[in-house]
């Protein structure tokens, strides 16, 4: 079912490029839809739930010498994340229907082979095929950047391309390095399986050692996510790609650093990441209150959301490196309820661009008059964006930073960081709404500008016509569902997060003996 | 000696090849003499059908060289990917003669044609890439070398008519007659520290001076001298700076097959050279050598991609680019016998293939009958010519090295390998530097695929004969899915069998 | 040792004729960079071939065994094949622009 | 420094908490949920007749029913009297792990704080609502749906905010009313004002959010939990750690104080308030006067536990309190627009609140709530009709003599009623409720509590003044009248027939309401003199509230009341002048309130042009020009707020962005793409196409190569060659 849910959207892009251009488009749309069905058949058969266990896996010997096997399988944080993409999609394909009128053939066959790259990076067990997933989602995006983005798409893609590339590229480099030490280890037998090789790492590696692979794998990672001050890829990138584009960097590509961040530095360099967790947080809110102060003088409205994002992620960093529960949760939470809002926000952006062709704040205007429906969610998905609570954002950034509180190191609930990085990092709330209310307040609400003409070429009514609506309708519902039922994803995600973290209460208790005894017999909390 | 004359029989039946193809060439029947090509094809197949059985696991055991692990992949690399090189100089050999014939302009003269003269060559060439792989001593070694190198002065010479050619060979010819005085002088030398020229004798003799600790100056300078001179074929740094020159001067299908046979040559000159001195009883290379070989691969692979960024001619670009390619070549040769050779045999076939891939495109098309200069000639040929634009892209993508492609899993072994040898920071250096070159791959990709056509672009056409074009897409199909029996090419090119 | 013969001072030993080669080489090498006629070019490094034989016949009698004189043998003949070439070269060469001078074959070049 | 050993063994000695089931009964009223879900039922069905582009008054009746619901089961478990109760609705955010949980459910706490402020939250609202549904009657097919989805929203928020078992579940309710704040302040969104107004209450109050946030995050890592009940628990057992030394228990009030403030807008962060009125009034009046706004008091009231563990934080809200209620009672005697001089006196009654709770009587700020909430809500809902009938004229200079004018009679009838109760005139609910905060300033010991006390009873001669500035230019003196040039609904010309302006007087919707809410003005006082079930507890009906609740420490007479605690349960009392402070005050704030009264009729009924004689005879001299002028200006205070915050924010704003393009983009990123183009350039000049230049770097190239090997030998392996 793995390979399934790899090989079916290839199959679908081949057959796309094949067949007559003017099915390019149903035939994406189909053949994403499947793709769904069997995502969420696969999350029906799934045993995985609530329990930390790889399931739907299987393996196909390759090169025997290099222990190359290629493994798939999902746990439950993957297959949530695969369940995302696998969401998106659709709705990305289907955002593009009218915006996308040349070469449709390779666009669409390029989407879905980003679908396929994307679920192969969540589902791989082994660390070649992650990697070669990870890397070839870069060129499917290239080109959908390069070819069907607006004006200054060449440089952008170029950079998008190279900078992600050449970070990746030193993080290839930390993997192989482990992977020689284990085959060292194994008496000269080579694999690339992560379980082995986080098993290895964290057995077998000394804190030097664990401090290099973290920064190694630091560099790939957080150019992806991306942290400051590795971001600048990412507002060029957004602002040039085309909508659909946009809506899945930022909904799922983004997500690719977090993961990476969740799946291989947490478990593998567990004892560099307690000694250098406080760095990367700095980083992290670094980036939260930077790109927040950025996103405030922006003029073009994507340029505004593409840093809203390096400010997000910031958060959902954080909440990895405060190294319990509460926060690798709200960390997971924050990569879906990301892709849900910020995803919609895109397909807001463009869908007002392809009516008016302009996303320049200032040329913008009162268009909750012309435009109530696009209003409405405009200003839903915003709020979910900035955090309110009973929406998804909320959650998320609510535990991402009450876990950066609490993982304060003196007593009960042991972690590096503390309250004054939350503290600070709360300070982006502020900032968020700031921002985004601004940009509401700009080109939402206010006075109508009479120069503002609706392009009648663009072939689009004045309002959302019913396929956008149909785009918007299933992230609002995502909002809502994840804002007040979170359980749906912490629950089932618990004792995989557990596993991961198990590590962690070891070193803990080692240098702070007792601490997590506290909790049992004093607080109610602690005695369920 | 009689196991020596069979192991000859791959490039008796090239040189065999040869004979036939030099007298075919001169029939003045143009059908007949459109057989040159598939003829010498034919005896490349032969020759490549050969290698495997003659160079068994079990016949290399008993052969007494020195590495005898590399004469059956040499072989089969070299026969593989020299199939595509003749495939892709289809129609471009004597290109505007015989089509003069062809139209009635004019007669066939045999001392005017060259079209037989180009396959002799490129037979013995390639003869002399698989005579390197299979030498046992110091003269076969420089014998083999000169046979794979003094054909391809003559090539360059004689590829086109244009002055720039013949420029081109003459900087080609004197600096590699140069070069190849520095290394026979090295050899010299390793005569002198050693007094043997037999290979396996020298690998002895070092091993013993080495124990008693006193390997003298002479072999260090000896080794360095010939490894430099050898470097001229792999056109690493410092013996690099003819090599932007004379692909540009050379016509394409020469450019491709120079990109080529030498490098090969001389990484299997370097292999077997360097078996000599180092890694005997799982010790290394001897610290200079070893430094030396670090720092011209790292100067290579830099040098060679940096300048890559600054050309406007495709072919000056590949030139470049195959500079550096050299020097990942050099990490696998540096990581040593096993893992390190493998890789770097490996790295030739799928380097080869991309190469290749790229040459045969850029052969397929013309511009007002000339073959195309610059890079920008290739902009917007997506509109013209999709596949062939397709497979530009994917030929640059499997040289950048980006996965799923072929060229990514080279790079991976060549890392695996470096790695596994300790040699971190060249790794590293690698990798920067595929970073680097992603800059004018990107270009080659975007290029054709993306860009809209310029006055220039406007005018490029395929040419007439349809065999470059294919080879292009074959390659370019087999860049994409070889990697689905990547097993298959590590065993065929594994030498420590 | 067949030399000592020469003189009673003068004690010509190996290390003579390896300065005497590398001295050849370097001549060689020397003029190959200096010289603008392209057949004076070829001819010096034909002098730094026969540096490379000289040096193979020393060690050849330091060795006492032939393979360095064998050796010689084969440098002659592939001296002798680049000859050909070299001269086949230098016609074409001195056809298409009437001149031996390396510096004028400068077409092909970057910066 | 805590001695973590010697703790942990207090910890570990102590009793386990108590099972929350033994204190509280969770009983399955199935009908409580009903109160937070009917206004839930209204906003989707009001945003489908929005959709579907309704229109009829329908949005408004669903709204005004449903609201109603929720009041009648409020009283209806107001007179059930239960125990302090949990009713589990479903989970929310559950984190558990080996060792601890994040446990906070969607579930309620109703104690009997509780339902005294649903009571008037949900009454008030379903009569507001109601009168919304004629005062919006313009709009009915544009905005129409979309307002009362705002007010269905609102109510939604705010009852979770009150009645939420957990702190999340108010913090959920607190940004819930501070978005419907938004939503509604922006309901005219073709209004650059309304847009900003709307914005700079959302963000402000996010000021006051993160606060609140941080003190969650403090609490739960102090106490591991954020329920009421268990927090109760633990505070009473005492077992809990303060996790960062010290500082972790002390910091928790005045992080929520910075909440409080926020939302109910107290010095410093009080600005966004006033420029809330431009939303439509009876918005002003139920969100920005009756209830909202004292979602403060309610944190406060709510949270009292906390504040007596560093008791010194309450003196802190005191004076905040005392100093916010004088300095938007000056500002508010400045001003023409009658909204703002009612949203200034708010905030000045606000002020009141917290000085009561900062004076530990949280019976005197919760009775102060609940009579404020009616008599406030008269006078903005008295503004409205003005609005409503004037075309949005506010200006007291513009408009004068309504009590005589055809069928605005309820309405200054009305109006004078709300102004008697916030002046605080004798035996109306204002007296009583202001008095029971002032007096308990003389009582309680606290650093300067007297001069705050004097102060507060200045500034109740200044509302008194205000207030009937108000009254007295407008409803009072010659008819006369000019249309505002605002219209309210989207666009569309109400009034203004062809040129001559006709007031059009409310009608019976806007007068039933108006009338049985002053009527509840003047009952609000009856609590005063009822009830009292509880021993040593003066202070009727709303203190046996506050008593049974988790508040109950800061009634007077409490046993626990600190006042008490220190003196002993009957010895608590203080002196003013040497006489009982609570009979003192009866007649202190008689006086003054009688003061500002006669004031304001003199200088603005009877005699009107000494007012403005007062006023130039200020602006002439030197020494005071500056009073009238800077009270117009509102102290600069948002003018400050600009220069200090916000601008240097987007000044900072912009240097990030320049870096950002520049430094970080510009030199580091796109520089060192350019390093390998910029050395390659370097080497390019080899490639000069010259056969023996090559020749001769190839063989330099080779020497340099065998030095650097040299070199790199001396390096690594100190000359040793092998």
């Amino acid at each position: 079912m793995s390979w399934l849910l790899i090989l079916l959207p290839l199959l679908g892009s081949f057959v796309i490029i094949v067949s007559p251009g003017r099915l390019a488009k149903q035939l994406a749309l189909v053949t994403s839809l499947v793709v769904l069905g069997v995502s969420v058949a696969a999350a029906f058969v799934f045993d995985g739930w609530g329990r930390g266990t790889w399931e739907l896996t299987s393996s196909v010997e390759w090169v025997k010498e290099w222990g190359l096997v290629l493994q798939v399988g999902a746990d439950s944080v993957s297959l949530i994340l695969v369940l995302l993409t696998t969401f998106l999609m659709p709705l990305a394909i289907l955002g593009s229907f009218n915006a996308i009128k040349s070469r449709t053939k390779e666009y669409y066959g390029w989407l879905l082979g980003l679908q396929a790259a994307m679920t192969g990076v969540f589902l791989a067990q082994d660390l070649v095929l992650f990697y070669v997933c990870f890397e070839f989602t870069l060129v499917p995006m290239f080109f959908i950047i390069a070819i069907w983005g607006s004006k200054n798409r060449a440089h952008a893609s170029v950079k998008f391309l190279i900078y992600t590339f050449t970070g990746s590229l030193i993080t290839l480099a930390g993997f192989l390095t482990l992977a020689w030490s284990y085959a060292q280890a194994n008496g000269g037998d080579w694999s690339f399986e992560i379980s082995a090789l986080t098993n290895h790492a964290v057995s077998a590696l000394s804190l030097h050692e664990q401090a290099w692979l973290l920064l190694a794998l630091l560099i790939g990672f957080g150019v992806k996510v991306p942290l400051f001050p590795v971001h600048t890829w990412l507002p060029l990138a957004h602002t040039e790609a085309p909508t659909a584009g946009s809506v899945v960097l930022a909904g799922v590509l983004l997500k690719l650093g977090t993961y990476g961040l969740y799946r291989f530095v947490l478990p593998m360099c567990p004892e560099a990441v307690v000694e250098w967790a406080p760095f990367v947080a700095i980083l992290s809110i670094i980036g939260i209150l930077y790109a927040a102060l950025i996103c405030w003088v922006q003029t073009d409205v994507k340029k505004l959301i593409a840093y809203s994002s390096v400010s997000h992620l910031g958060f959902c960093v954080l909440g990895l490196f405060a190294l319990n529960p509460m926060g690798v949760e709200g960390s997971i939470l924050y990569m879906i309820n990301h892709g849900l809002s910020t995803g919609a926000l895109f397909f807001l952006i463009g869908m007002m661009y392809e009516r008016y062709h302009t996303r320049d704040m200032g040329e913008l205007g009162g268009l909750a008059r012309t435009m109530p429906i696009w209003a409405t969610f405009m200003v839903f998905f915003v709020l979910a964006s900035v955090g309110l609570p009973g929406l998804n954002g909320f959650v998320s950034e609510f535990l991402c930073l009450i876990a950066t509180f609490t993982a304060g190191g003196s007593g009960a609930y042991p972690g590096v960081l503390g309250p004054w990085y939350a503290a600070i990092a709360a300070l982006g709330m502020v900032l968020a709404a700031m921002y985004l209310l601004i940009m509401v307040g700009k080109v939402v609400f206010g006075p109508t500008k009479a120069t503002l003409r609706h392009d009648e070429q663009s072939g689009l009514p004045v309002d959302l016509t019913v396929r956008e609506i149909t785009v918007l309708v299933p992230l609002a519902v995502g909002c809502i569902v994840l804002g007040i039922q979170p359980d749906l994803i912490i629950d089932n995600t618990a004792t995989a997060v557990a596993d991961t973290l198990a590590v962690y209460q070891d070193i803990f208790e080692e240098s702070m003996p007792g601490a997590a005894a506290f909790v049992d017999t004093s607080l109610p909390g602690g005695a369920r | 000696m009689i196991d020596k004359l069979w192991f000859l029989i791959p490039e008796l039946i090239l040189f065999a090849g040869v004979v036939v193809v030099a007298i075919l060439g001169l029939v003045h029947s143009n059908r007949l003499r459109g057989w040159v090509p598939w003829t010498t094809g034919l005896f490349i197949v032969a020759a490549g059908i050969s290698v495997p059985l003659v160079y068994t696991a079990e016949a290399m055991e008993t052969s007494g060289l020195l590495v005898p692990g590399l004469a059956a992949p040499a072989g089969m690399i070299a026969c593989i990917v020299a199939l595509g090189l003749l495939l892709l100089s289809i129609g471009r050999v004597d290109q505007r003669y015989e089509l003069a014939i062809a139209q009635g302009r004019a007669v066939f003269d045999p001392i005017r044609a060259t079209g037989g003269e180009f396959h002799v060559f490129f037979l013995l060439s390639l003869a002399g890439l698989l005579l390197v792989s299979i030498a046992n001593d110091l003269i076969w070694l420089f014998l083999a070398l000169e046979l794979a190198s003094l054909p391809t002065y003559v090539m360059v010479a004689m590829s086109r008519g244009s002055i720039r050619a013949q420029e081109a060979a003459m900087k080609y010819f004197f600096l590699g007659a140069m070069s190849a005085a520095m290394f026979l002088y090295g050899f010299a030398l390793l005569y002198g520290a050693t007094g043997t020229l037999v290979l396996t004798e020298i690998q002895a003799s070092f091993a013993d001076q080495i124990a008693r600790g006193e390997l003298g100056i002479l072999a260090i300078v000896g080794m360095l001298l010939a490894l430099l001179g050898i470097g001229f074929k792999l056109a690493a740094v410092p013996m690099h700076l003819y090599a932007a020159d004379v692909y540009e001067g050379a016509s394409v299908h020469v450019t491709a097959f120079l990109g080529f046979v030498p490098k090969a040559a001389g990484v299997i000159a370097f292999m077997i050279l360097l078996s000599t001195l180092g890694w005997a009883d799982g010790a290394g290379l001897p610290a200079p050598i070893l430094i030396m070989l670090w720092v011209v691969s790292v100067l290579t692979m830099t040098l060679g991609n940096i300048a890559a960024l600054l050309q406007k001619s495709v072919k000056r670009m590949l030139a470049c680019s195959s500079i550096a390619h050299s020097g990942y070549l050099l990490i696998g040769i540096i990581a040593g016998p096993g893992a390190g050779f493998n890789a770097a045999m490996l790295y030739l076939l799928i380097y080869g293939l991309g190469n290749t891939t790229s040459f045969a495109v850029l052969s397929s098309l013309q511009r007002g009958g000339v073959e195309l200069e610059s890079v920008e000639d290739l902009a917007g040929l997506r509109h013209k010519h999709p596949w062939s634009a397709t497979a530009m892209a994917i030929s640059a993508g499997s040289l950048l090295g980006f996965p799923p492609l072929l060229g990514f899993w080279g790079k991976l072994a060549l890392f695996i390998a470096g790695i596994a040898s300790g040699r971190l920071v060249l790794v590293l250096i690698a990798a920067i530097n595929s970073a680097i070159s992603a800059w004018y791959y990107l270009r080659l990709v975007g290029l054709p695929l993306m860009a809209d056509r310029n006055e220039r672009s406007e005018a490029v056409e395929s040419i007439h004969a349809p065999w470059p074009r294919l080879v292009g897409l074959v390659l370019a199909g087999m860049l994409v899915v070889l990697p689905v029996i990547l097993g298959l090419l590590y065993w065929m090119t594994d030498v420590s069998r | 040792m067949t030399f000592q013969i020469a003189s009673e001072f003068t004690q010509v030993s190996l290390a003579h004729f390896i300065i005497f080669s590398a001295l050849l080489f370097v001549v060689g090498l020397v003029g190959f960079f200096t010289r603008r006629n392209l057949i004076v070019m070829f001819l010096c490094t034909e002098l730094m071939f026969q540096a490379a034989l000289v040096a193979f016949v020393a060690f050849g009698r330091y060795w006492f065994n032939y393979s360095g004189q064998v050796f010689v043998i084969f440098i002659l003949t592939v001296a002798a094949a680049e000859a050909a070439l070299a001269l086949a070269l230098v016609v074409l060469l001195h056809r298409r622009r009437g001149s031996l001078n390396a510096d004028d074959w400068k077409e092909l070049h970057e910066g | 420094m805590i001695d973590v050993t010697l703790q942990l063994a207090r910890i570990v000695q102590a009793m386990p908490p108590v099972p929350a089931s033994e204190v509280l009964h969770v009983s399955g009223q199935w009908w409580i949920g009903f109160i937070l879900w009917c206004p839930l039922i209204s906003l989707v069905l009001c945003g489908l007749c929005a959709a579907c582009r309704v229109k009829s008054k329908l949005p408004a009746w669903i709204t005004v029913f449903s609201l109603a619901i929720s009041f009648v089961l409020t009283l209806l478990l107001a007179f059930m009297d239960t125990p302090p109760e949990r009713v589990e609705l479903f989970k929310w955010i559950n984190v558990h792990w080996d060792g601890g949980s994040f446990v906070a459910n969607f579930a309620f706490y109703i104690d009997s704080l509780t339902i005294l402020w649903m009571s008037f939250v949900t009454g008030l609202g379903a009569l507001i609502a109601l009168y919304a549904s004629e005062y919006m009657e313009p709009d009915v097919g544009r905005g129409y749906a979309r307002f009362f989805a705002g007010i269905s929203a609102f109510l939604f928020a705010m009852i979770c905010l009150v009645m939420g078992d957990n702190l999340l579940m108010l913090y959920l309710g607190w940004e819930g009313v501070g978005f419907a704040s938004y939503w509604l302040i922006g309901y005219y969104y073709q209004k650059p004002e309304a847009v900003a107004a709307a914005k700079k209450a959302f963000i402000v109050n996010r000021i006051g959010d993160l606060g609140l946030a941080l003190a969650i995050y403090l609490i739960w890592s102090t106490f591991g939990t954020i329920q009421y009940n268990e927090l109760i628990t633990v505070l009473d057992a005492g077992t809990y750690l303060p996790v960062y030394e010290n500082w972790s228990v002390q910091a928790i009030p005045y992080l929520l104080m910075l909440a409080a403030f926020g939302k109910s807008a107290q010095l410093p962060l009080y600005v966004w308030l006033p420029d809330a009125m431009e939303g439509p009034t009876p918005v002003s009046a139920l969100i920005h006067a009756a209830t909202m706004v004292t979602a403060g008091v309610y944190l406060i009231a709510r949270m009292y536990p906390f504040f007596l563990l560093a008791p010194e934080s309450l003196h802190v809200v005191a004076w905040v309190g005392g100093l916010t209620a004088l300095l938007a009672a000056t500002i508010g005697m400045a001003q023409y627009d009658i909204k703002r001089i009612f949203a200034y006196s708010t905030i000045s009654q606000l002020g009141y609140m917290f000085l009561g709770l900062g004076v530990l009587t949280t019976y005197g700020a919760a009775y102060h709530v609940f009579t404020h909430a009616f008599f406030k809500a008269v006078l903005f809902l008295t503004c409205g009709a003005i609005m409503h009938g004037f075309a949005g004229q506010l200006d007291l200079r513009k408009i004068s003599g309504l009590r005589r004018m055809k069928g605005w009679r309820i309405v200054s009838w009305t109006m004078f009623i709300g102004c008697l109760c916030l002046a605080g005139f004798p035996l109306t609910s204002g007296y009583f409720s202001k008095d029971a905060i002032l007096a308990e300033a003389f009582v309680s010991q606290g650093p300067g509590f007297e001069v705050l006390g004097w102060m507060a009873i200045f500034t109740a001669f200044l509302t008194a003044y205000y207030t009937f500035r108000v009254w007295c230019r407008v409803c009072a003196g010659e008819v006369r009248c000019e249309p505002g040039d605002e219209h309210h609904g989207d666009d569309h010309d109400a009034g203004t027939h062809g040129g001559e302006f006709h007031p059009h007087a409310p009608r019976f919707a806007i007068n039933i309401v108006l009338l049985l809410i002053a009527a509840g003005a003047l009952l609000a006082a009856v609590p005063y003199f009822m009830g009292n079930e509880v021993e040593h507890v003066a202070g009727g009906w709303v203190a046996d509230m506050v008593h049974d609740s988790t508040a109950a420490e800061g009634v007077p007479g409490h046993p626990e009341h600190p006042a008490s605690a220190l003196h002993g349960a009957e010895a608590h009392h203080g002196s003013i002048l040497g006489m009982d402070p609570h009979v003192a005050m009866y007649w202190i704030s008689a006086c003054v309130g009688g003061l500002g009264l006669l004031l304001a009729f003199w200088l603005h009924l009877w005699r009107r042009q000494d007012a403005d004689r007062l006023r130039s005879w200020l602006l002439s001299r030197f020494w005071t020009r500056w009073l009238p002028v800077a009270m117009e200006n509102k102290w600069y205070v948002d003018e400050v707020y600009h220069a200090f915050i916000r601008a240097p924010l987007w000044l900072f704003g912009h240097i990030f962005y320049a870096i950002d393009r520049y430094i970080i983009d510009g030199l580091f990123v796109d520089g060192t793409a350019r390093l390998p183009r910029l050395l390659a350039r370097c080497f390019q000049p080899l490639q000069n196409g010259m056969l023996q230049s090559y020749a001769v770097t190839m063989a330099g190239g080779a020497v340099l190569i065998a030095l650097l090997m040299l070199l790199m030998l001396q390096f690594f392996t100190g000359g040793a060659v092998s």
